[in-house]
């Protein structure tokens, strides 16, 4: 079906337009860069006062782990998070902008808690325009002045609005535990359990997720972002190898002094 | 596969020369893709037994065409296969596996079929099969009792054979079978034992429940066949979903 | 008013032959030893079939076959190459030697030249006077000696680390056997780390004059 | 009886309803040199006579291995053994590579029957002049069969044929009770004996002339090497020999009717029957 | 017999110039020389009992069998050269296998002896090939057509029979079995008297040793071919062995 | 969110590409005027292939208190479509100060569908009652015909209702019968469409001005004929294999 995109105008880089040049050049060969994906597994879960989102920390290109522990879990607002599943720039971008409209938003309206369904509705309507492209599959929670709401956004914009909910390429290893194990009148206890064991099944059966479980509990009075709550695959101890002095020969030497003015050291992951 | 023929004999039918099949090379036609199909099939093994567990459902397409298909068949006092995918592909393994049973109780020398002897059978009519690019469009799973030890394998359209505690296929492989990792994994950490029968029938029952919710194919009326070592039964059940959460959901926003 | 948007007529889907089951091997041969190691998970796509599947067959008590890749090809070509070693013994009276294995081996591969058998071999064995010795294999059956190799599908990450502390091995300073089983665990683990399809176990025979040792170390299962 | 009629082709029934050609045929059974083979509840094994057809040359293979759990000794041409077995390997070979598992003895048997029979129907072709004892192991146990030119085989306890067997046959039958609880190493005692029964007076039973094979439960087929033989052959070392059996039946009797019913010794003139019609 | 060693005999493809083929008529004899086994079709199944001769004490018990199942409802019994037999059988098995793959319903027992009757016969035209030394009883039990039996001699000529008999004593069983009243005795009567007359045929002096065999296929086996249970055996031995003692006194009861 | 479809039973697409998988209600919808007013009723099931991704989906959407639809197609589409409408509606109702005619909301859907019909996949039936007209029902199928009808079928479940619903629909039923000719129809789709499943939710639209639902639950759905196995009766020699 020839996808005529004269309704959509803006003509810059993030243009449509480019769509089709590109799938000409891929015709003549070219080899479009692959971008990381993230199989990832993402859980949702309400219990009667709060929402419960999960994650596990794996982002893959095709079938290299790139990141052992990247972040799944977006800040939206404080009492608002969302998972995101999918192109991890597509996710990790359009979770920033509906987070900047929310900031916008509670400053219009400072009393007011801003309705989740004011992010939902954006987030769909952005990627609905879109039309997939932009892949982008989310687990929206949050709580505001009328309850505690949990949406999933699929990349073409469709949302559905349930009590538990889960995403991703483990989504079916994870949904089965939910729908084995979800009730109405779960506790927090139980409903942070729920939702760790959903993102272990699929940590443990789906190749696409792996490594940590990440938790957020959103509750009336305040929000819990529990970053690597679960940690079950530590990389074993390897022995230690060491390239002995001297390996490289040494041609020629020279030493340029610098004035040192500041010094920052920053922790990085083994 | 093909079948012993006596072609110089007279007396038999089928002498007369068969210029049909090899004959002709004709263009293998490679986009075929299956019609009459059947959804997962689930295998899990637990102290002295196999359970295996099909829904009775054959799909055309996606209209349910016949509600009531068994697809769990009893090869003898020791064995029970399922199969998922192409169904007339599993009614043509069926035919030919119950002549293997009838000549068998025909001879009757007390020795009967082994679970690992039709396994590496199918593995071979199925890797063959392949190789000539006209599939049988069909996963299969054994259970059976191979001396004395539990046995359960599963082979696939490429002939890809391997056997484990807990198998399945279809959606299957992704929505039961890590409820079934889990079951087993605790068992065996809580009491370092298997599975018993009745924990294991118990957890395909969850499963096939959650295959209910989640896969469009599948149905609520279904069997689940159980192997030991002194009997073999097919159970036939109807699942009791409860659709409670219905209740909460109103629009969409 | 019908509004046929789902059934569509069923879209013919081509019949793939092939499947890639995932799983690696690494082989390194020492001067009276050889041990060849694989990991012991089957998947397919996004799915693992099963954690408990080694990849090695004993063709012989002197000579190990490392065969991973496409399953289907795996277990038909093994079981070919083992039903020929048995008529090897009938015809000759003699268990077949490694070198003579891998030519057999090659011959089998190249005869699939056109429909191939998709799989990764490696065979390590013990000649005749007891050394180590390491074939290693491309699908259609190109034979290579080799002293130490990896492949399957974590092939490529696991090479490198081999030949930056193997490399340089001369013939005065060989490999040790505690060394070569380090170097192995700690290849499958770096490959654990980065390749969704390398995990759960790692299975390694030990092939040297008295016999076959064999082990298992664990992976992560994720 | 010699020049009659109806023993120069397979597909000629004699008046009797006999087979001439298939009975000389099973002469050519009593030529070879004489095989033992019996069986206790988990063990079946084969005790063989090799004999060198002269001084210079090597002792022919008697015992021919098939499978893993199924090997074969014989007696008469060695070339129609070989083909059999090349049959037998490839058949054991196929069940295995399709079923994973090893064909049943007695399965074995029905298809080299079968194969062997259309040899004895048909003008282009001749019988098997071959007699086999098989030894095998299987889920139902232990097994020796007996096959014979006629292409009939039987499911035996312990058996011998080839030349002078007829005394091995007496021995066996006496002791038959004892064989199915003894031990490996008094089983085979037993054949050895049995064997050594059917030796003339002058020549006696070494580790060059004696073949022995076993196969049983959690032992794979194994002919033992020399020193093994020779082992087990000093175990009988001492036992005085029994007196030779009347040679009323010795391989040189010429045109006596073919005695293939082993059993009862040879009664009157009544027509004996030609094979086992039975 | 005038023209034995006239050269006419030499051949299945030549008749003699008193109009008979000679080499069929000696293929017969082979069937004389074996033990004698009957067949009785009783109102509600067939009963199958056959003298069998043991010639060694070395052989193992229940070897030389010469009762055997076609398919699951049709029993065969044989007389003359276990190997002709034993090729035949396999012949049998193989018809009665392309029936059921081509129709899906057992092969009846009439359209089995007309195939086994064309194939037998087919081997006494030629004179590349020998007729068969053997002949053959095949009988079995069909809800609709009740108990069927045939006997097929080597000639290839077949007939139905309420009783038959072939091997050594068959003239004498004979004149036992016309006797018996065949149309309204039940197989449970049959079998037994089937046993009496193996044991009063069998010739005590000529063959010392001899081992019964008893088979039935009939409505109280479900229409299912198969070798008669431990006590049937027993109390039909009994039976045979008491009425050969007052034999004497004849008034066999 | 890339969805399964890798293993033997499944046809439509393959595990991973996201941007193929579109979530599509497979459904079975139907809308009938009775006497009085209109039944609308749909099940509510919404797949991405053969995986479900919601099995208790509201597919009757409201686009103003007295005008309902029922979405079939894909999901995004009729979503996105349903809210522009449900705006335009809002806007009448205040501009005109009285509730929105059905016909005026049909048209709207049929003029948006109609316009970009080639980057839709939507088939939605409009459903209402007004004060001018009574009890309507508009069919806007994919291709942005629009129909009225007293009774409409739509979804992928709908090609198994026709011969039902032509033998069973009458004029002027009670709303009771309407009601329940309504819920028969869905659960006789559920049973034989693959893509349809789940409970049965059903509206009442009538002079009230807004809709009274009723939900029914799996195991509350009416039952019909089942094929029961046959096994050939009578044959007992050598047994025989059922023809399934």
């Amino acid at each position: 079906m020839a996808l005529n995109y004269s309704s959509i105008d803006d003509d810059g880089a993030f243009s449509f337009r480019n769509l089709e040049r590109n799938s000409k050049l891929e015709k003549m060969g070219l080899k479009m860069p692959s971008f990381r994906k993230t199989g990832t597994t993402i859980v949702g879960v309400t219990t009667r006062d709060c929402v419960i989102l999960a994650a596990d920390t794996r982002a893959t290109s095709d079938t290299i782990v790139m990141e052992k522990n990247c972040e799944k879990i977006h800040y939206i607002g404080k009492y608002m998070h969302c998972c995101g599943a999918g192109t991890a720039a597509d996710t990790m971008q359009v979770t920033r902008m509906v987070s900047a409209n929310v900031s916008l938003q509670a400053f219009k309206f400072p009393d007011e808690m801003v309705p989740v369904v004011f992010a939902a509705r954006s987030l769909r309507q952005y990627l609905f325009k879109y039309m997939g492209y932009v892949s982008a599959a989310l687990i929206l929670g949050g709580i505001d002045d009328n309850g505690s709401h949990l949406y999933s956004i699929y990349p073409h914009g469709s949302i559905d609005k349930l009590p538990y909910i889960s995403m991703g390429s483990g989504s079916m290893a994870a949904i089965s535990e939910l729908e084995s194990r979800w009730n109405e009148n779960l506790t927090e206890e139980e409903g942070m359990k729920l939702a760790c064991d959903a993102i272990l099944a699929g940590v443990f059966n789906d190749l696409g997720s792996g490594s940590n479980v990440d938790l957020c509990i959103i509750k009336r009075d305040g929000t819990r972002m529990l970053r690597n709550y679960l940690t079950p695959n530590k990389k074993p101890a390897t022995s230690k190898y060491i390239y002995p002095a001297g390996l490289t020969k040494v041609l020629a030497k020279s030493e340029i002094k610098f004035q040192i003015t500041e010094e920052t050291v920053m922790e990085v992951d083994a | 596969m093909e079948m012993k023929q006596h072609n110089w004999i007279p007396g038999n039918f089928k002498s007369v020369p068969d210029i049909g099949r090899s004959a002709q090379n004709d263009s293998v036609q490679h986009g075929w893709t299956p019609i009459t199909t059947t959804t997962s099939v689930l295998g899990v093994v637990f102290d002295n037994g196999v359970a295996l567990a099909a829904d009775t459902l054959t799909s055309y397409g996606s209209m349910a065409c016949f509600q009531n298909n068994p697809r769990i068949l009893t090869v003898n006092k020791n064995i029970i296969v399922a199969a998922s995918g192409e169904y007339s592909d599993f009614q043509f393994i069926r035919d030919a596996v119950e002549e293997k049973v009838r000549t068998e109780i025909s001879l009757n020398d007390g020795i009967s079929m082994k679970p690992k002897a039709l396994y590496t059978w199918l593995s071979r009519v199925l890797y063959n099969r392949r190789t000539k690019m006209k599939p049988l469009w069909s996963t299969f799973l054994v259970a059976g009792i191979q001396n004395d030890e539990p046995f359960l394998g599963q082979i696939d359209k490429l002939g890809t054979a391997f056997v484990d505690e807990q198998i399945a296929c279809g959606y299957g492989a992704y929505l039961a079978l890590p409820l079934l990792r889990k079951g087993i994994e605790e068992k065996r950490e809580k009491s370092n034992s298997k599975l018993t029968k009745e924990e294991a029938v118990d957890l395909l029952k969850k499963c096939m429940e959650v295959l209910y919710y989640r896969d469009a194919r599948s149905h609520d009326k279904y069997q689940i066949g159980v192997v030991t070592k002194d009997s073999v039964e097919v159970l036939d059940l109807a699942l009791k979903p409860t659709w409670e959460v219905a209740k909460l959901v109103q629009g969409y926003e | 008013m019908d509004t046929v948007i789902d059934r569509g007529a069923p879209k013919a889907r081509n019949f793939e032959p092939y499947a890639s089951n995932g799983g690696s091997i690494v082989a390194i041969s020492g001067k009276d030893f050889v041990i060849v190691a694989s990991d012991t998970r089957l998947s397919e796509g996004y799915m693992i079939y099963t954690r408990k599947q080694s990849k090695l067959f004993q063709l012989s008590d002197k000579s190990v076959l490392g065969c991973t890749g496409c399953w289907c090809d795996t277990l038909s070509l093994t079981n070919i190459i083992q039903s020929q070693l048995k008529s090897y013994l009938h015809d000759h009276n003699t268990i077949m030697q490694p070198g003579s294995i891998a030519q057999l081996l090659s011959t089998l591969l190249y005869s699939r030249r056109f429909f191939p058998y998709y799989v990764y071999n490696v065979l390590a064995g013990l000649n005749e006077n007891g050394e180590g010795c390491l074939y290693s294999y491309d699908p259609v059956g190109h034979c290579e000696k080799v002293s130490y190799t990896a492949g399957g599908s974590s092939g490529v990450l696991m090479q490198p680390f081999l030949d930056s502390w193997l490399g340089k091995r001369t013939v005065d300073s060989p490999v040790s056997e505690e060394e070569a089983l380090n170097l192995v665990k700690d290849a499958f683990t770096a490959a654990g780390e980065r390749d969704i399809y390398t995990g759960d176990e790692v299975v390694y025979n030990i092939i040297k004059k008295d016999g076959i040792k064999s082990g298992v170390v664990q992976l992560r299962k994720d | 009886m010699f020049r009659n009629q109806y023993d120069s082709d397979v597909t000629v029934w004699s008046p009797q309803g006999r087979l001439h050609q298939v009975e000389y045929a099973m002469e050519a059974v009593k030529l070879g040199s004489a095989v033992v083979a019996l069986k206790n509840k988990t063990h079946a094994a084969i005790v063989a006579l090799k004999r060198a057809p002269n001084e210079l040359s090597a002792y022919q293979k008697k015992i021919i291995p098939v499978d893993d759990h199924i090997g074969f000794s014989f007696s008469g041409l060695l070339a129609d053994a070989r083909i059999l077995s090349k049959y037998m390997r490839s058949e054991c070979s196929s069940h295995k590579f399709a079923h994973g598992e090893d064909l049943p003895v007695n399965r074995l048997m029905t298809k080299v029957g079968n194969r062997m029979q259309l040899c004895t129907q048909r003008y282009d072709k001749r019988p098997y002049g071959v007699g086999l004892l098989v030894a095998g192991y299987d889920d139902n146990g232990p097994h020796i069969y007996q096959t014979c030119p006629s292409a009939n085989y039987t499911d035996c306890k312990a058996m011998a044929i080839g030349s002078r067997s007829q005394s091995a046959r007496t021995y066996l039958e006496r002791n038959l009770e004892a064989f199915k609880e003894t031990t490996l190493e008094e089983l085979l005692k037993h054949g050895m004996r049995a064997l050594r029964d059917t030796l003339p007076n002058d020549v006696n039973l070494t580790s060059k002339n004696v073949s022995i094979a076993v196969v049983g439960k959690g032992q794979l087929f194994e002919i033992f090497n020399e020193e093994k033989t020779q082992a087990h052959l000093l175990l009988i070392e001492g036992e005085e020999r029994r007196a030779p059996v009347p040679s009323s039946d010795s391989a040189s009797s010429g045109s006596q009717p073919p005695q293939d019913g082993p059993g009862a010794p040879p009664s009157d003139a009544v027509p004996a029957v030609a094979m086992e019609t039975e | 017999m005038s023209s034995i060693g006239t050269g006419y005999d030499l051949s299945a493809s030549q008749f003699s110039p008193d109009g008979r083929v000679f080499q069929v008529e000696y293929a017969f004899k082979a069937v004389e020389n074996s033990g004698t086994a009957i067949a009785l079709r009783g109102s509600d199944g067939v009963v199958f009992a056959v003298e069998k001769l043991v010639t060694s004490k070395l052989h193992e018990d229940g070897t030389g069998k010469r009762l055997f199942s076609i398919e699951n409802h049709i029993g065969m019994a044989v007389g003359g050269l276990m190997a002709d037999a034993s090729a035949i059988l396999d012949i049998a098995r193989g018809e009665a296998r392309s029936f059921r793959q081509s129709y899906n319903v057992p092969i009846s027992l009439k359209y089995l002896n007309e195939r086994l009757s064309m194939y037998i016969h087919a081997h006494t035209l030629y004179s590349a090939i020998r007729p068969f030394g053997c002949a053959i009883i095949i009988g079995s039990y069909d809800s609709t057509d009740g108990p069927q039996m045939y006997m097929i001699d080597p000639a290839g000529v077949s007939f139905g029979y309420f009783g038959c008999a072939i091997g050594k004593a068959k003239q004498t069983a004979k004149t036992e079995i016309e006797k018996l009243s065949l149309k309204t005795m039940t197989c449970k009567e049959l079998i037994k008297e089937a046993a009496k007359i193996i044991y009063m045929v069998h010739d005590e002096l000529k063959d010392k040793q001899f081992e019964l065999e008893l088979s039935w296929v009939g409505k109280h086996t479900d229409g299912k071919y198969e070798e008669v249970s431990k006590e049937v055996y027993e109390d039909a031995l009994k039976y045979a062995k008491a009425s050969l003692d007052d034999d004497s006194g004849s008034d066999g009861e | 969110m890339s969805l399964i479809s890798h293993c033997g039973g499944l046809q439509e697409n393959s595990v991973h590409d996201l941007e193929k998988d579109e979530v599509s209600t497979g459904t079975t919808i139907v809308a009938a005027t009775y006497d009085g007013g209109v039944i609308v009723g749909a099940d509510s099931r919404t797949t991405t292939g053969s995986y479900i991704a919601n099995r208790v989906t509201d597919k009757l959407t409201k686009v103003c208190d007295n005008i309902f639809c029922c979405r079939s197609g894909s999901a995004a589409d009729t979503q996105a479509i349903t809210d522009i409408v449900s705006y335009y509606m809002d806007l009448s109702s205040i501009q005109m100060g009285e509730p929105p005619l059905v016909r005026a909301a049909a048209t709207i859907f049929r003029n948006l569908i109609y316009e970009n019909r080639h980057q839709l996949t939507a088939g939605i039936i409009v459903a209402g009652w007004d004060k001018k007209f009574g009890g309507q029902v508009y069919a806007v199928n994919v291709s942005g015909t629009i129909v009225q009808q007293n009774i409409s079928i739509g979804g992928s479940g709908s090609s198994y209702l026709y011969g039902y619903m032509d033998s069973q629909y009458k004029d002027g039923m009670t709303q009771e019968e309407c009601e329940n000719l309504v819920l028969n129809a869905i659960s006789l789709a559920i049973k034989r469409d693959g893509s349809s499943g789940g409970v049965v939710r059903l509206g009442v639209l009538n002079h009230t001005g807004s809709i009274q639902r009723k939900l029914f639950l799996g195991d509350q759905l009416p039952k019909f004929y089942d094929n029961v196995l046959v096994k050939p009766q009578g044959d007992i020699s050598g047994g025989d294999t059922t023809m399934a």
